[in-house]
C-alpha cells in the first residue's frame, strides 16, 4: 500500500490486455464506421433494386457484389450493420436494465424476494438458446421491438445474477456495514453504494452481452423471425444467399465476415477488459 | 504426461474422421421403381373436398379422381364419366359412370358412390346445415340417380361454367374418414403420412387404366425451401421438383437434371385495397400500375421465367383472354407521377405491403415493389405475416392496404372472374362496379359461346381501365426432372402427375 | 448422509417451482396470443357457427384456470393435445423427431469433451507459450461464428472441396445406424465448434487455476508426479467447476441444434418448431417449448446433483 | 545413511528469473551461503519479496519453471541436489524433505478426505507393495501423533469440516508421515491465531525432538521465533544481511536492518504516553446491553432447522452477554478467535437479530472495522464518503444546519477538510480513491467518517490488525486523542494486549460466547480469575514477548 500509487486500477494495462484492446477495437471500429458512414452516405440505396445488374460478382462499380434483386450488397452491409448495432445494444440496455433493478434488490434483501427472482430467472433461463425468444417473437410477430424486447427478456437473468451475486458480495464488506451503521436508507444504499461497485463486474458481461445478443439476432433474422425486409440484416442477407451459396459466395462472405468482426470484437474488448480487471484487483 | 495426452487427441481427431468419413460413403445410387417428389408445403388435408391450399392439392390429384380430369394441356376429359350432357339452359348436368372401376378399398365405383360424393361437396347431406364443402358447388340443388344408373345433377339456376367443378373427388358412398384413411380411385393409394417429412402412395395395382401408373411407389418429400429443395435435388434425395426459379434450376447439371417449364395460369396480383385511402382514388392505382416495371418483377422474382400481365387472366386462357390489353400499363414514370398529382398526392404517400412470409416469391415481389414504388413518392412498408394470419386478416377480414398473391384457378374463366363481383367471397380487393357486377352474372346464364367471349373481354377491359389492382405476371412454372425418369408432365395447375412418370429407358 | 438427503429434496422443490414456473410461462404466453384459434383452424371459409362449435369442442370457452389445469394434466401425462396442423398427438410429433435433435446434441457434446479436454490439458500445461497463444486464438474466432454460418461455411467445404453430399439425407437410427449418426456428424460439429472454444477456454483457465493452488504445491511436496497430480488432482477439480458449465455448454447445444437442423434440412425438433410457428400450432409449439425447456431444467438438475456427488463441500450449504 | 553436521549446505546460490526482454534480471537470491545443521530448528526471517521462500523452494526442488539457477550448489546430506535428475528430486519430497505452508485453508485437496491426503504420500514412496490395513494403521498413528485424539474419524474427514489448525496438523502428519529428515515451514502459523499458533509451534517442537527431524522455519514475523528457533538468519533482498543465535538476535541485534525489524514488530515501545479521559463511572452509560443472545439466521426454506433452532438455543453464538460503556470510557474487549466479539458487535449494531435489549444514549454510533481494504467505497472519492456521512446525520437528525444549497455545501465542505485535517489527512486527500491510500490512511478516514457524525460511541473492531507497529501508534494516538478532547467513548475490539493495557481503563475477557472475565485492565490482566483469560495471555506472552 503505497502512497505514490495514484492509478485507478481499471486503467491499468498489461501487454496482454492491450493487444486484445487493439484488435477488438480495430475490429470493431470496421462495423461502427460501415455504420456511422451509412447514417449519411451509401453506394447505393441500400434496397434500391436493379434487375439489370443483379448477382454481379465483385467489382469497381460494386466493390462486395451485388445480390439476386441486383442490390448493392457494400449498401446492404453498411445498412445493416445499424440493425445489428442497435439491437444488441437496445437489447443489452432493456434487459441490464431489467436485471439491474431486479437482480440488486434480490441480493440485497435475500430470502423470499431472492428466491423469487432468482426462481423467475432460472425459469427463463431453463429455455435452451434462442428458444423463448424465437416463441416470443412468434406469438408477438416478429420486428425490431419485439426482437429487442423479447432477447432483452432472455438476457436479463444474467445480468441479474451477476447483480444479485455481486450484491451480495458487496453487501457483507465493511464499507456497506458502515454505511448502514451511518443510517444510510436500503435505497440509497443500493444506487449509490452498491451500483457503483458492480460496474467493474458488469461491463464485461454487458460487451459478452452485445455480442451473444448479436449470435441470437443474427439466428433469428437467419430464420426469417428478426429484421424484416426489405431492410437488411447479416442474419437475412445470409439466409437469402444460401441459394447463391455455390454461383454467388460474396453473398455470404461478406456478411458473414462483418458479422463475426462484431462479435469478435466484442469478444476481445470483453476479454481484455476481463484480463484488466483481473490485474487491477491482483494489485 | 504430454505424450499419453497427445495420443488421446491423436486418437480423438482421428475417431472423427473415421466418422466423417461414415457420412460421405452413406450415399447409393436409387435404382428402384420409385420416385421422390419435393414438396414446400406441409400436407395437411387429405380429404378431397376440405381441401384448401393448392400444396394439397398436388398430391391428392394421385389418389382421387372426378368425374372429369384436366390433362397437362388443359383440356378437360372424361374421367369415371365416360361422357356427360348438359340441358341447354345449363341447370342440369347428366353424367354416365363408368364402369369396372374399383376404389383403393377393392369396392366396384356405382353412381351411388358419385350422388354421396357430389353431395357431400355441396353441402347437401343430412347434418351438414347446407354449407357446402366446395363452395363453388353450392349452387347444386340436388343429385339423384337416374333410372338408367346415370347421374343427375340439378342446379338452383343456369350455370354454363360449372363443369370443370366436377373435377371434384369421388369417394365410396358413406365414407367419412378420407383425413386419415384416404380412399379414392386414383393411380396411386396412400399408404403412409409423416408429418413435416414425407407422404407417401404406393401403386393402385388395380387402376382402370391399363398400364398405369408406372412407378410402384412415390414419396413426396417436405423441403423447407425452394433451396433446401435444390441441395436435395443435387444430393439426389428427391428427383423431382417443382416452382424453382430459372436462376437456381439454371445452378443443376444439366446431365443429372431436365429443366421442364409451362405457365402457371396464375395470376400474380399486387393487390390494392379499393375500399382504402388513397387507393380508392383510380387515379392513384393507375399511377401505381404505371410506376411499377413488370419485366424488372418478373427478372427478379423469376429470373426472367413469367409472363407479363395488365389484366386479370393469364393469356393461357386462350381466347377468353383480351390480347388488345396488352401494354396498357408499360412503365411510364412521368405519366405515373402527373396522374399523382392529379390525385393530391405529387409528395406521395405511405403504405403497407402484407405480404405471407411462407412464398418466398411474393415477398420478393414486394421487396422489388418497394424500391419501384420509391419513383414515385410512394413509401411501401413491407410486413411479413404468417399465412394464417394472412387468410384471416388480408383474405377473409380485408384489414389491409396491400398485397401480393397468386391467384390459382382451375382452367374454368368464370372461376378466374367471378371474385370481381362485388359481393363475393373471393373480393378481398373490395373491388365494387355495377356495370362489371351485371356483365359477370350474365356470363353463367349466357349459352352462345361467342356472346360469353364477348362479356368475359368487357369486364376484363372494365378491371382495366378502373385499374382495380396491379397485375404483375403469369410465372412460368419450372419443374426439374432426374434424368432417370421421363414420362412427366408440367400442369397448368397446382398437381402433379405421377401416372405417367416411369424409369428412363423401361 | 442426512445431509446429503436433505440437499437432494432442496433440489427436487426447487426442480418442481422452476418447472411449476417454465409451465406459467409457457401458458401465458400462448393464452395471450391474438388471433382465433379455431378460425385460423378451420380457414377462412368456415361459417361462425363451426367456429363456435371447434371452440367448444377444443374447451377454448373455458376460464383461463381450467385450460391451464387441464394443459398441464396433459404435460405431466406426456399427452399434450393433438396439433392443429398435422391432427397427430404433440407426443407423437416429438417423438418423431427427438431422435436428430437428441443424436446431434449428443454427438456434438462428445465432440466438444473429446476435441477441448486434450487441448485444453495441452494448454494449460505452458500457458503463454506459442502453442497455447495460437490454440486461445483459435479459440476466440471459433467462439465467434454462430453455429448456422458455420454451417454455411461446412456445407460450401464438403460439397466443393470433398463432393460430400451433406444436406438433408437423413437416415433413420432404425434403419441404419452407423447411417444415422453419419448424417448427423457435420451439423453436431457447426453445433459443437464454439462450444469447443468455450469449453477449451473454460477448461484451460481452470486447470492453470488448479496447478497453481496450494493443494497441488501440497501434493508435489509430497512427491507425487505431475501426472498423478493432474489425475488425481487437478482434473477431479476442474471437472467439478466443469459440471455447470457443461450443463449449460448442453443446453446451449440444444437450442443451437434448433437452428442447424434448419440449414441441413433435418427433420429433427427445429424445424417442428418453425412449421408449428409459422401455422400458429399452439399445442404443439407448447408441447415443444415446454418440454424442451423440461430437458434444460432436467440437465441443470442432474449438474447439480452430479456436483454435489463429486464435491463434499456443497452438500454441507 | 552417514550423518553430517550439516544436513543441508547452499553454496554461493544466485537464483533470477530471466526473460526474453530481460535475460539478466535482478537476482531474487544473490549469493546465498549457509548450512541447516542437523537436528536444529533454523528460523529464515525477512520481509515479503527478501526470498526466503525462494531458498526454501530451491532446497525442495519446486522452484517455479521460469526461475534458473546461475550459480552455486545445494547439498543435501552430502549429495548434490542440483545434479538429480527430476524424478530422482521428487523421490526425496515427502521422504527425506517435507514442507508445510502457510494457508492451511486452500493446501489441502477440498475432494479428498485426510485419510486419503496421507494415503498418498504413502504410496507414492512405497517400495514394496504395503497392504491398505497396514497404511490406515500408519495413518491413524501419525493422526494420534499430531493430537488427534479421533483420528479414526478424522481421517475420513474432508478438509472444509476441519478448522484451521485441524488442518495445519493434518497438513503437518503429511509432512512428517515418513519422518523426513529436514521439514520446511513456511509461515506455517501466519493465518492462525495466537492460542492455535503456541499449539502448532508445540507440536512441531516435539516432532523435531521425537523423529530427529531438522525444521527450517520460515517467517516475516520476528518475534514469532522468540522460543522456538535455536538459530535465527535474515534475509533482505535476495541476500542474507544476519545470521545469530535467537537469543543474540532478539536480544542484542547486531545488523542494523536486524534491529529495525525488531523494533518494528514492537508496538509498545510506540505506545508509550498515551493518555485515555478520565471516566466517571457515577454517569449513567452511553450504552447499555442486557442479556443479548443471537445466532445467524436460517435460509427461509429450511423449516426443518428453524424449528431445531428454536428448541436448541446451543445454536446461539452469544450466550446472555450483558455490557455497559460509561461516558469519556475506552473499553477494551478482547477474546480468541470463534470467542463472540463480532457477533457482539453486530448485535449492538442492529446488524443482526437478537434477543435483550440494546440501550444507547447517543444518535448514532460510529463503527471502525478491522479490514482498511474493505472498510471504504472503492468506488467513490473520500469527499463523498465524507459526504455521506454527513447527510446520513442529518438525516437522523444529529446535526442541524440552517444554510441552504450552495452555502450549506461550502459551510459543509469546510466542516470536513477540518475533520480530516484533524485526523492527519491534507485537503489533497478529498478526491482521492480508497485505493490511492495506505491502510492506516484509510482507517483515519473512517474515524473521520465517525467523527463527523458526532457520535457518543465508537466501535471499533480489530482496527490495528492489518497495520504496522507504526501506523498502529499513530491510530492509537488518534483515538485517544478524540477520546480526551471530544468525550468519545470506545469499544474497542483487540487481541493486542499492550494497547489494551496502555489505553483501557477497564477491560471484558469474552470466551466461547460468554463474558467470563470483567473488571479493571490492571486487575484483570495482573491477576486473571478466569482460565481464558489466563491461556489468552499465556499465549499473548509466548509470541509477543
Amino acid at each position: 500500500m503505497s502512497r505514490s500509487r495514484k492509478t485507478n486500477p481499471t486503467a491499468y494495462r498489461s501487454p496482454e490486455a492491450s493487444a486484445f484492446y487493439t484488435v477488438g477495437f480495430i475490429l470493431l471500429g470496421i462495423v461502427i464506421a460501415a455504420f456511422l458512414v451509412s447514417l449519411f452516405w451509401t453506394p447505393y440505396a441500400p434496397d434500391a433494386t436493379d434487375a439489370a445488374s443483379k448477382l454481379m460478382a465483385p467489382c469497381a462499380s460494386h466493390p462486395f457484389g451485388t445480390d439476386n434483386f441486383g442490390r448493392d450488397v457494400l449498401s446492404r452491409i453498411m445498412a445493416a450493420s445499424k440493425y445489428t448495432i442497435f439491437i444488441s445494444v437496445a437489447g443489452v440496455f432493456f434487459a441490464l436494465l431489467l436485471g439491474i433493478i431486479s437482480g440488486i434488490p434480490a441480493g440485497y434483501y435475500g430470502g423470499i424476494t431472492d428466491r423469487a427472482v432468482m426462481l423467475l430467472g432460472n425459469s427463463i433461463m431453463c429455455f435452451p438458446g434462442i428458444l423463448l425468444a424465437l416463441v416470443a417473437v412468434a406469438v408477438f410477430g416478429a420486428s425490431v421491438t419485439n426482437v429487442i424486447f423479447a432477447l432483452g427478456l432472455v438476457f436479463a437473468p444474467t445480468f441479474a445474477r451477476v447483480c444479485r451475486t455481486g450484491t451480495m458480495e458487496i453487501k457483507e464488506l465493511d464499507y456497506i456495514t458502515h454505511a448502514r451503521v451511518m443510517g444510510v436508507g436500503p435505497v440509497r444504499l443500493m444506487t449509490s453504494h452498491i451500483f457503483p461497485n458492480l460496474i467493474p463486474q458488469l461491463l464485461p458481461a454487458t460487451v459478452i452481452g452485445l455480442a451473444n445478443m448479436t449470435l441470437f439476432e443474427s439466428g433469428m433474422s437467419y430464420l426469417g423471425l428478426g429484421v424484416q425486409p426489405p431492410d437488411a440484416s447479416f442474419g437475412k442477407m445470409l439466409a437469402d444467399a444460401q441459394a447463391y451459396i455455390t454461383v454467388a459466395p460474396w453473398l455470404i462472405v461478406f456478411p458473414a465476415l462483418m458479422l463475426i468482426f462484431y462479435i469478435l470484437g466484442l469478444y476481445f474488448i470483453s476479454e481484455g477488459l476481463r484480463v484488466t480487471l483481473a490485474k487491477g484487483a491482483k494489485r | 504426461m504430454q505424450h499419453s495426452v497427445t495420443k488421446i487427441l491423436v486418437f480423438a481427431t482421428a475417431s472423427v474422421t473415421a466418422l466423417g468419413s461414415l457420412a460421405a460413403c452413406s450415399k447409393k445410387p436409387d435404382d428402384s421403381n420409385s420416385a421422390t417428389v419435393g414438396i414446400t408445403q406441409e400436407p395437411a388435408v387429405f380429404d378431397p373436398h376440405t381441401v384448401v391450399a393448392a400444396g394439397d392439392e398436388e398430391i391428392i390429384y394421385n389418389i382421387y379422381e372426378g368425374l372429369l380430369k384436366f390433362d397437362h394441356q388443359g383440356t378437360l376429359n372424361p374421367c369415371l364419366a365416360t361422357e356427360y350432357e348438359i340441358s341447354d339452359d345449363a341447370s342440369v348436368y347428366t353424367f354416365t359412370i363408368r364402369e369396372g372401376v374399383k376404389f383403393h378399398d377393392g369396392s366396384d365405383l356405382d353412381a351411388n358412390d358419385v350422388v354421396y360424393s357430389l353431395k357431400r361437396a355441396a353441402g347437401l347431406l343430412d347434418g351438414q346445415d347446407n354449407v357446402a364443402l366446395v363452395s363453388e358447388l353450392d349452387s347444386i340443388k340436388a343429385v339423384d340417380v337416374t333410372s338408367d344408373g346415370k347421374v343427375q345433377v340439378t342446379l338452383e339456376e343456369s350455370n354454363t361454367e360449372l363443369l370443370s367443378y366436377f373435377t371434384t373427388g369421388i369417394i365410396p358412398e358413406g365414407y367419412d374418414n378420407c383425413q386419415a384413411a384416404p380412399v379414392g380411385t386414383g393411380p396411386f393409394k396412400f399408404d403412409s403420412y409423416n408429418p413435416g417429412l414425407s407422404v407417401v402412395l404406393v401403386k393402385n395395382d388395380k387402376y382402370w387404366q391399363n398400364g398405369l401408373p408406372y412407378l410402384d411407389k412415390v414419396t413426396f418429400k417436405v423441403c423447407a425451401d425452394m433451396d433446401t429443395g435444390l441441395t436435395e435435388l443435387n444430393n439426389g434425395n428427391i428427383d423431382i421438383f417443382p416452382y424453382l426459379t430459372a436462376d437456381r434450376a439454371a445452378q443443376l447439371d444439366p446431365a443429372k437434371f431436365n429443366t421442364l417449364s409451362n405457365g402457371s395460369n396464375m395470376v400474380q396480383i399486387f393487390a390494392l385495397n379499393n375500399s382504402v385511402k388513397p387507393l380508392d382514388d383510380v387515379r392513384v392505382r393507375k399511377a401505381i400500375n404505371y410506376a411499377v416495371n413488370r419485366k424488372d418483377i418478373i427478372s427478379v422474382t423469376m429470373d426472367g421465367a413469367g409472363v407479363e400481365l395488365t389484366t386479370a387472366m393469364s393469356p393461357a386462357m386462350g381466347s377468353y383472354y383480351d390480347t388488345s390489353l396488352n401494354g396498357t400499363f408499360d412503365q411510364d414514370i412521368d405519366k405515373a407521377k402527373s396522374l399523382m398529382a392529379e390525385a393530391g398526392y405529387e409528395n406521395g404517400f405511405d403504405i403497407t405491403c402484407t405480404v405471407p412470409s411462407s412464398y418466398l416469391i411474393h415477398v420478393n415481389t414486394a421487396v422489388e415493389l418497394a424500391s419501384e414504388l420509391k419513383a414515385i413518392g410512394i413509401n411501401l412498408t413491407i410486413e411479413q405475416v404468417d399465412w394464417a394470419t394472412w387468410l384471416e386478416t388480408v383474405y377473409t377480414g380485408r384489414q389491409y392496404e396491400t398485397t401480393v398473391i397468386a391467384l390459382t384457378s382451375t382452367y374454368a374463366p368464370y372461376d378466374v372472374l367471378q371474385r370481381y363481383i362485388s359481393d363475393s367471397d373471393g373480393n378481398f380487393i373490395n373491388y365494387n362496379n355495377p356495370l362489371a357486377d351485371d356483365l359477370l352474372r350474365q356470363i353463367p346464364v349466357t349459352t352462345d359461346p361467342a356472346a360469353r367471349t364477348e362479356l368475359y373481354h368487357k369486364v376484363l377491359g372494365l378491371l382495366t381501365e378502373d385499374a382495380c389492382s396491379v397485375y404483375l405476371q403469369d410465372p412460368t412454372t419450372i419443374t426439374v426432372v432426374s434424368t432417370r425418369l421421363e414420362g412427366y408432365y408440367v400442369y397448368p395447375m397446382y398437381v402433379q402427375d405421377m401416372s405417367t412418370v416411369k424409369l428412363s429407358g423401361n | 448422509m442426512q445431509s446429503k438427503a436433505r440437499y437432494l429434496a432442496g433440489k427436487i422443490i426447487e426442480l418442481l417451482l422452476t418447472l411449476l414456473v417454465v409451465s406459467w410461462l409457457v401458458f401465458a404466453a400462448f393464452s395471450i396470443i391474438p388471433g382465433d384459434t379455431a378460425r385460423v383452424m378451420l380457414g377462412p371459409n368456415a361459417s361462425e357457427a363451426q367456429v363456435e362449435l371447434l371452440r367448444e369442442e377444443m374447451g377454448l370457452n373455458r376460464p383461463l384456470l381450467s385450460r391451464y389445469g387441464s394443459w398441464l394434466l396433459g404435460l405431466i401425462t406426456f399427452n399434450p393435445g393433438t396439433s392443429y396442423a398435422y391432427n397427430v398427438g404433440v407426443g407423437e410429433l416429438m417423438a418423431q423427431r427427438l431422435p436428430v435433435t437428441i443424436g446431434m446434441s449428443v454427438i456434438a457434446m462428445i465432440m466438444v469433451i473429446l476435441v477441448s479436454y486434450p487441448l485444453a490439458i495441452i494448454s494449460a500445461r505452458k500457458p503463454g507459450k506459442l502453442g497455447d497463444q495460437i490454440c486461445s486464438v483459435i479459440g476466440h474466432i471459433l467462439f465467434a461464428i454462430p453455429p448456422y454460418v458455420a454451417s454455411l461455411l461446412l456445407i460450401l467445404l464438403a460439397g466443393s472441396v470433398f463432393s460430400l453430399a451433406t444436406v438433408g439425407n437423413y437416415v433413420k437410427p432404425s434403419e441404419d445406424f452407423f447411417g444415422y449418426v453419419g448424417c448427423l456428424l457435420l451439423p453436431s460439429f457447426a453445433i459443437a465448434l464454439p462450444k469447443i472454444a468455450m469449453s477449451f477456454k473454460f477448461l484451460r483457465s481452470s486447470i492453470i487455476e488448479q496447478r497453481t493452488s496450494d493443494y497441488v504445491r501440497t501434493s508435489k511436496s509430497h512427491g507425487l508426479s505431475d501426472m498423478k497430480i493432474l489425475i488425481r488432482h487437478v482434473l477431479p477439480n476442474s471437472n467439478v467447476s466443469s459440471i455447470t458449465i457443461i450443463s449449460i455448454i448442453l443446453s446451449d447445444i440444444l437450442g443451437g441444434s434448433l437452428i442447424v437442423e434448419q440449414v441441413f434440412n433435418l427433420p429433427g425438433l427445429g424445424r417442428l418448431l418453425l412449421s408449428a410457428i409459422s401455422r400458429r400450432d399452439f399445442p404443439l409449439l407448447s408441447g415443444i417449448v415446454f418440454y424442451l425447456a423440461f430437458i434444460t431444467v432436467l440437465l441443470y438438475f442432474i449438474s447439480d446433483i452430479a456436483a454435489s456427488l463429486a464435491d463434499p463441500r456443497i452438500r454441507l450449504k | 545413511m552417514t550423518r553430517h553436521i550439516h544436513i543441508v549446505k547452499v553454496h554461493h546460490l544466485t537464483l533470477s528469473f530471466p526473460t526474453r526482454k530481460d535475460p539478466n534480471p535482478k537476482p531474487v537470491l544473490d549469493d546465498v551461503d549457509f548450512g541447516i545443521r542437523d537436528g536444529e530448528i533454523l528460523g529464515l526471517i525477512g520481509n515479503s519479496g527478501s526470498g526466503k521462500t525462494m531458498t526454501s523452494l530451491a532446497i525442495a526442488g519446486l522452484l517455479p519453471e521460469a526461475a534458473s539457477i546461475s550459480s552455486g550448489q545445494i547439498k543435501f546430506a552430502g549429495e548434490d541436489l542440483l545434479a538429480m535428475t527430476p524424478k530422482q528430486r521428487r523421490a526425496m519430497l515427502g521422504k527425506d524433505i517435507g514442507m508445510i505452508f502457510q494457508e492451511p485453508s486452500t493446501a489441502l485437496d477440498p475432494l479428498m478426505t485426510v485419510g486419503k491426503h496421507l494415503d498418498e504420500v504413502l504410496t507414492a514412496h512405497m517400495e514394496s507393495p504395503v497392504s491398505p490395513e497396514d497404511r490406515h494403521k500408519k495413518i491413524v498413528e501419525m493422526l494420534e501423533t499430531v493430537g488427534f485424539t479421533d483420528a479414526d474419524e478424522i481421517s475420513s474427514r474432508y478438509p472444509h469440516q476441519l478448522s484451521g489448525g485441524q488442518r495445519q496438523r493434518v497438513l503437518i502428519a503429511g509432512a512428517a508421515l515418513l519422518k523426513p529428515r529436514l521439514l520446511i515451514c513456511d509461515e506455517p502459523t501466519s493465518s492462525l491465531d495466537t492460542v492455535t499458533t503456541v499449539s502448532i509451534l508445540a507440536l512441531l517442537k516435539e516432532l523435531c525432538h521425537k523423529f530427529r527431524m531438522t525444521i527450517l522455519f520460515i517467517s516475516h514475523d520476528l518475534s514469532a521465533v522468540r522460543g522456538f528457533c535455536d538459530r535465527v538468519m535474515v534475509m533482505r533482498d535476495g541476500k542474507i544481511v544476519d545470521k545469530d543465535t535467537t537469543s543474540d538476535i532478539l536480544n542484542n541485534p547486531k545488523n542494523s536492518f536486524t534491529a529495525e525489524l525488531l523494533t518494528n514488530a514492537r508496538l509498545d515501545t510506540h505506545i508509550l504516553g498515551l493518555k485515555p479521559a478520565a471516566v466517571d463511572y457515577s454517569k449513567s452509560p452511553v450504552l447499555k446491553a442486557e442479556n443479548i443472545s443471537a445466532g445467524y439466521g436460517k435460509s427461509l426454506f429450511d423449516f426443518s432447522k428453524r424449528k431445531r433452532s428454536a428448541e436448541k438455543p446451543d445454536d446461539y453464538i452469544l450466550h446472555d452477554v450483558s455490557l455497559e460503556i460509561f461516558p469519556d470510557e475506552i473499553l477494551g474487549l478482547i477474546g480468541g478467535s470463534g470467542s463472540g466479539k463480532t457477533t457482539l458487535i453486530r448485535s449492538i449494531l442492529g446488524l443482526l437479530s437478537h434477543t435483550g435489549t440494546v440501550n444507547i444514549k447517543s444518535s448514532s454510533i460510529g463503527v471502525i472495522f478491522q479490514d482498511p481494504v474493505s472498510c471504504l467505497n472503492p468506488a467513490h472519492t473520500i469527499k463523498w464518503h465524507m459526504f455521506e456521512a454527513l447527510k446520513a446525520s442529518r438525516k437522523a437528525g444529529a446535526i442541524k444546519s440552517s444554510l441552504t444549497g450552495a452555502a450549506r455545501k461550502a459551510e459543509d465542505l469546510k466542516l470536513i477538510t477540518a475533520m480530516l485535517e484533524k485526523c492527519g489527512l491534507g485537503a489533497e486527500h478529498l478526491m482521492r480513491r480508497p485505493n490511492e491510500l495506505s491502510g492506516g490512511q484509510r482507517q483515519r478516514v473512517a474515524i473521520a467518517m465517525c467523527h463527523i457524525q458526532e457520535p457518543a460511541l465508537i466501535i471499533a473492531d480489530e482496527p490495528f490488525s492489518s497495520l504496522d507497529a507504526s501506523s498502529s501508534a499513530e491510530l492509537l494516538k488518534l483515538m485517544t486523542d478524540i477520546n480526551r478532547e471530544r468525550h468519545t467513548s470506545f469499544l474497542l475490539i483487540t487481541h493486542n494486549i499492550h494497547i489494551v493495557r496502555q489505553v483501557c481503563p477497564r477491560v471484558i475477557v469474552m470466551n466461547d460466547g460468554r463474558i467470563c472475565e470483567e473488571g479493571l485492565t490492571s486487575e484483570v490482566l495482573n491477576a486473571p480469575q478466569s482460565e481464558c483469560t489466563f491461556a489468552l495471555l499465556e499465549a499473548e506472552r509466548l509470541i509477543h514477548g
